[in-house]
């Protein structure tokens, strides 16, 4: 085992892909020869060739309409959208054409070996549009896969996944973790299984829920509770779509409590999907209404970044609603 | 003037220098039309020798005709009720077929919606493009997509999209595994000058030229998109002209000249696969039908219009070039046309019989695998359908039955 | 009052508001001379002149930033999506910048007199790419306001108070119901409160809420419900962004029960929000999980499109079944 | 060759044919740089007379020499941790500058982010520079976006957006109205060649020449987006020659330049606002600097490559001229450099200890008025800040005071 970052973990993942799999390319803006802006390509282009490892146009719709049509293909193709704020030009390619290949063409074809990586999330002084988390966006379209890494380990467990799998997916990378979390993680090639969630603290009066960057928060969280006497169990869902609901179901009709967190905009978020699901599965055994901890319904604001994110403080409290409700 | 200084610069220009202030012309560059045969079918004098040999020529023709019966039946049929919705290629068999005789098998077809006579040359079959039209569970496509959404993996016929212009990037990127796979193959992709205006034209071209894909950009200009005239799509010289801004090699080529659109198509094939190089070529016909059997182009221009375009039919064209070759029998030939009818008749009978789909093809291919969420859903679904099996007559008898046996 | 349908009544709001105000334009593709491919906008040209009233090119994202930049100099824009399936090559246009305009800029500058009209909706034969109902996609934005008309008469008042709203809208227009929903109309100038949903039909034993051309759909069931006695209270919310709260946990509070159904699938649609919205609201007055009745997780499909949508006949199971819970 | 037939196409083309089967070639257009200036600030021989006079060239230097030193600052305040981003615009203070200085106080501007030079011309002021920069109370975005997301309606200078190209189409718009307002003004819209690469651009620059619409283009071609370099952006001739194919007129110019820009701009204005009709202007020149305070050219572009170009400065280039114009006096010049270097640096020390926004600022301008469920996220907001003060220390003592007050 080697101590890495997330970024490094990321790049293995890739970087042994590519080793196995000759019929792989990997592009994007900047991911060529500079290795992309947060250098998660780093060296790739060097070891695979321009051929396989290049630089785009500045055109994200392009990059997805690429990316669809080499997938189709057959080639095993990771696409990187510099920043998850800028996926939205290639909404269209993604959500009515990435999801829908395999269903619209009965099987005829499909893109099912495509990759998109992108790095979201706030706290990071990135204001409007360097800091939103836009899984609630394509959350709600069947035929899309939404993985989201906590950490170095999972983030190249799980890549690895996404990139053997044969559904299309979207790899959020929590940028504030790039070089943040920083743990073992082994050379070589190991993967975490897609779709479902992972319980990361066992627990038995109320259950943390979380994704990507989130889980660490969740976390700190949990420590404050649990020196009052709460016993917090925390789940990383991982997957968001689809989602493992017995993981949380289960977790549930344990505790009889929820909270869901997530950085994104409260309305409409995933968290809400989670709530809804969770209150018709779990309504006898409910204590307490599932609360949720997220960003305010608010664009993303620079100056008040600290007071619109859901922080540990926040879910803190709400534990505390909802274990005094 | 050459170069007035000699710093080299990064900026990806052909870096010469003036010192006159003076704008480059809208209408520096214009494309004249490729053509080779005249309005009768005649070669024009001085027009170059055509290399298409018999058996392509009439196989080219049969095509056409064949897809300017089933167009005709098929709107009759829609407008009969027995399907909710067809697309003619009307005015545009010479430019889509023609096309794709000019490329090897191998090669991948990107197609808009208005290209089934490529599709036809490449052997798909009466019964196929009648399932597709059906919604039964013959089509290839499981009956998801309205009609005309063709597709066939095995006939390298990429199963239509509506969302216009979403294939023209995606026929770069396709191309480029083409290149990198190294087999000679190439993509044509075809897209109405309407679409030509989408974003996704933008970064298709461009990415094709900077990576270099072996990708024939097919631009059918047919003077409309629905109502819109191409004069209310864009102010430049056609599609064409946007060539040279991608910095590719660009044709316009007369679309009701089956010869012509043959010719460039063949050179365009050639030049993208031995150079690995994208090629525009804009074929220029008028679109004669209504834009679908939803429209009704009386709204937007007039029937004088129409009727000066009638005239100018692709299939006449060179079916008069053919009689000319004495490649054609003109009894034959009409003989040939109603056997088309009758089968296009027979096999619209059949498959208007055929069920549709059964219920489990609702959940099957959103994912690989049907998720359990999804298989939930259906086993919701199919309960609620044997509890009222009236409301949902075209699944649940088969539910109903199979449920029986099972029992 | 004159008989309208839905389309008559839309041209009309149409007219009237260009009749009032010159520094109005009405765009998009096909919309001119022939008046649209459904002619909600016939006769438009005529009456106001090609500058005002006019086809863009075939290009959706261009008709999107052409309207920002049209609305940021104050001009009342209205611009048309030919179908909503085809609003997403302008995504970015709408929820970055559309909706982020006043606020990024400290108000210096808004885009508050733009309406973007879309038909939406399926039941009518048109398969994955003439069907779908992309409000969820929309509804995790702020910024935005969302809007549903469920008949003539209302698409009429609705659509006058878009255009007079200072914030951007989209205008969700059921296209099912363009010619089927007739009623009297007003042929002057009136107009319907945006933000406040509307209780169309009062009950006590459960609530039934909806929006737009779903409405007549849970209206249909609540007939079969109450013919066994079942009392309906039936929502409809008009405005799904942002939503009257206030309006549906009133409903509740007096119920206990709730249903929301709409067209679309149901994970990560708006009836989650709802429904994750309201069980923290009424947490201890509901008597039974709160149902959501929608259209499967799967693209929207041809074939089987009875099967597929949110019917009368799958409300009204979700009735009984919440009754007897 | 004319046309062979004599059918009236609706296609939108210009309507010529030719019977030689030929590609257009990819390099069949080529743009000049247009100069006046050498590199030395000496007029070429034969160089258009100018006709900036002694005011506006006097205030475009002073503008550009204030963006040096404010560029300068700014960054090293970033490197201090004083401020969390920067991007300068050294290399095309030039190309703003001249171009904004050739517009009328009227006319829109449309920037990208590295365009601190038009504002600057238009006479926002330094200390609301800084306020945007350091994100406070004063700042007339009310602290929402990152350092240089500018916007001043009252110097009609739109508020910057970071998704790229989207400013294109929105420029369009713009400048749509204002031709029906009819009161002579129009819009500049500025964009990388980088972006010049985003559907958006395509459809701005389409929907311009369509619709008519008084729009420059200003396309600042500077060799690089981030570390990808123009030859990987596109393979044409630059942006330039993008032009013909919309039916635009177009012009390149030497954006080291400022009287070649400033005469170009000039004379596209007037183009523009006349005929009501885009032009398209490219500008070339380098971007000396890193592409902002997070990026480091070290890894992909050498220090010679940069060295070659630091030598060319268009600062230094206008001020020869000047120097030769008799208009600039050396030693004043130096004298007006260093109290702008205290200005600045008295200016950033206030600025940095203005308060940031208050609270209520998070939600407002969401929706014109505050709705019901912002009015409640804010509340709790407050109270959960009233309770973990030091948690929240921008905001807290703020909130805290206000609360105590109000009891
Ligand atoms: C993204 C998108 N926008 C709008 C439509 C609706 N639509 C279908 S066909 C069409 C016109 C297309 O015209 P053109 O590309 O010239 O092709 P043609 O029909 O002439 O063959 C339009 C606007 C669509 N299918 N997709
Ligand atoms: C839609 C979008 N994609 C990606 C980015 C990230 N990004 C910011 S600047 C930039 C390069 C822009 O280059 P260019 O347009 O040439 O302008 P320059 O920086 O050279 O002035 C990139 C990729 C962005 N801001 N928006
Ligand atoms: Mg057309
Ligand atoms: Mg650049």
């Amino acid at each position: 085992m080697a101590k890495m970052n997330m970024l490094q973990a990321i790049n293995s993942a890739l970087s042994i892909a590519m080793e196995e799999n000759k019929r792989s390319c990997v592009f994007g803006e900047d991911v060529g020869h500079f290795g992309g802006v947060f250098r998660a390509t780093s060296g790739l282009q060097e070891k695979f060739g321009k051929e396989r490892v290049f630089n785009t146009p500045l055109v994200e719709q392009g990059i997805m309409g690429f990316a669809n049509g080499l997938a189709a293909l057959g080639y095993t193709t990771i696409a990187e959208i510099q920043f998850a704020d800028y996926i939205f030009p290639a909404f269209d390619q993604i959500v009515n054409e990435t999801a829908k290949f395999r269903y619209r063409s009965g099987n005829e074809f499909n893109v099912g070996n495509l990759v998109i990586r992108t790095p979201y999330g706030g706290g990071i002084a990135g204001g409007l549009y360097h800091s939103q988390s836009p899984e609630a966006y394509f959350a709600h379209t069947p035929g899309l896969q939404l993985v989201f890494p906590r950490n170095a380990y999972q983030a190249k467990g799980l890549l690895t996944s996404c990139i053997e799998s044969n559904d299309p997916v979207i790899f959020f990378e929590p940028k504030r973790l790039y070089r943040a979390s920083v743990g073992e993680v082994p050379e070589e090639k190991y993967s975490i299984p897609l779709g479902k969630a992972e319980v990361v603290k066992q627990g038995s009066d109320i259950s943390l829920l979380a994704w990507g960057a989130q889980v660490e928060i969740i976390e700190k969280a949990a420590a404050m509770a649990e020196q009052e006497g709460i016993s917090c169990e925390i789940i990383d869902l991982r997957t968001v779509l689809p989602w493992d609901v017995e993981t949380v179901v289960n977790s549930v009709l344990k505790t009889g409590r929820l909270i869901v967190s997530q950085e994104a905009p409260v309305t409409a978020g995933f968290a809400s999907e989670i709530s809804a699901t969770i209150q018709q599965e779990c309504f006898l055994h409910l204590e307490s209404p599932i609360d949720r901890v997220c960003g305010l319904d608010t664009p993303y604001p620079l100056a008040h970044e600290k007071e619109y994110m859901a922080d540990h403080l926040k879910v803190y409290e709400a534990i505390k609603r909802s274990v005094n409700y | 003037m050459g170069k007035l200084n000699n710093i080299d610069n990064p900026n990806n220009i052909n870096s010469s220098d003036t010192l006159s202030l003076e704008f480059v012309s809208e209408h520096a560059l214009s494309i004249p039309s490729f053509k080779m045969l005249d309005a009768s079918g005649k070669m024009y004098k001085g027009a170059m020798k055509s290399t298409m040999d018999k058996k392509t020529a009439l196989r080219i023709y049969a095509t056409m005709r064949f897809v300017r019966v089933l167009d005709e039946r098929m709107l009759a049929a829609q407008r009969q009720g027995r399907i909710s919705f067809y697309m003619q290629c009307l005015g545009e068999e010479a430019a889509v077929t023609a096309s794709a005789a000019a490329l090897e098998d191998k090669d991948m077809i990107f197609a808009q919606y208005r290209e089934q006579a490529a599709l036809a040359y490449r052997g798909f079959s009466l019964e196929n493009f009648m399932n597709q039209n059906f919604s039964n569970e013959k089509d290839l496509g499981k009956g998801r997509q309205m009609p005309i959404h063709y597709g066939s993996k095995e006939l390298n016929y990429m199963t239509i999209s509506s969302p216009l212009g979403t294939q023209i990037p995606q026929a770069t990127g396709y191309a480029y595994g083409q290149k990198l796979d190294g087999e000679g193959a190439c993509s044509i992709c075809y897209f109405g000058e309407g679409a030509a205006s989408e974003g996704d034209f933008h970064a298709g071209l461009n990415m094709a030229a900077v990576h270099k894909a072996p990708v024939l950009f097919f631009a059918r200009n047919n003077g409309y998109a629905i109502s819109t005239p191409a004069s209310e799509q864009f102010k430049g010289d056609g599609i064409a002209c946007r060539g040279v801004g991608y910095g590719m090699k660009a044709i316009r080529v007369d679309g009701v000249d089956a010869l012509a659109v043959y010719e460039a198509v063949k050179m365009a094939r050639d030049y993208a696969v031995t150079n690995n190089e994208p090629v525009l070529i804009e074929s220029i016909a008028y679109r004669l039908a209504a834009h679908s059997s939803s429209d009704d182009p009386s709204g937007y221009r007039s029937k004088d219009e129409e009727e000066n375009f009638r005239e100018n039919c692709p299939i006449a064209r060179f079916k008069s070039y053919l009689l000319k070759q004495g490649w054609l029998d003109e009894a034959q030939d009409e003989k040939a046309k109603d056997e088309i009818r009758q089968q296009v008749l027979d096999a619209l009978k059949t498959s208007e019989k055929i069920e549709v789909p059964a219920l489990e093809e609702l959940v099957t291919d959103v994912y690989e695998q049907v998720p359990p969420h999804l298989q939930r859903q259906y086993e919701q679904l199919k309960q609620h359908i044997i509890k009222y099996p009236e409301a949902y007559p075209a699944t649940a008898a088969r539910i109903v039955s199979n449920t029986q046996e099972a029992k």
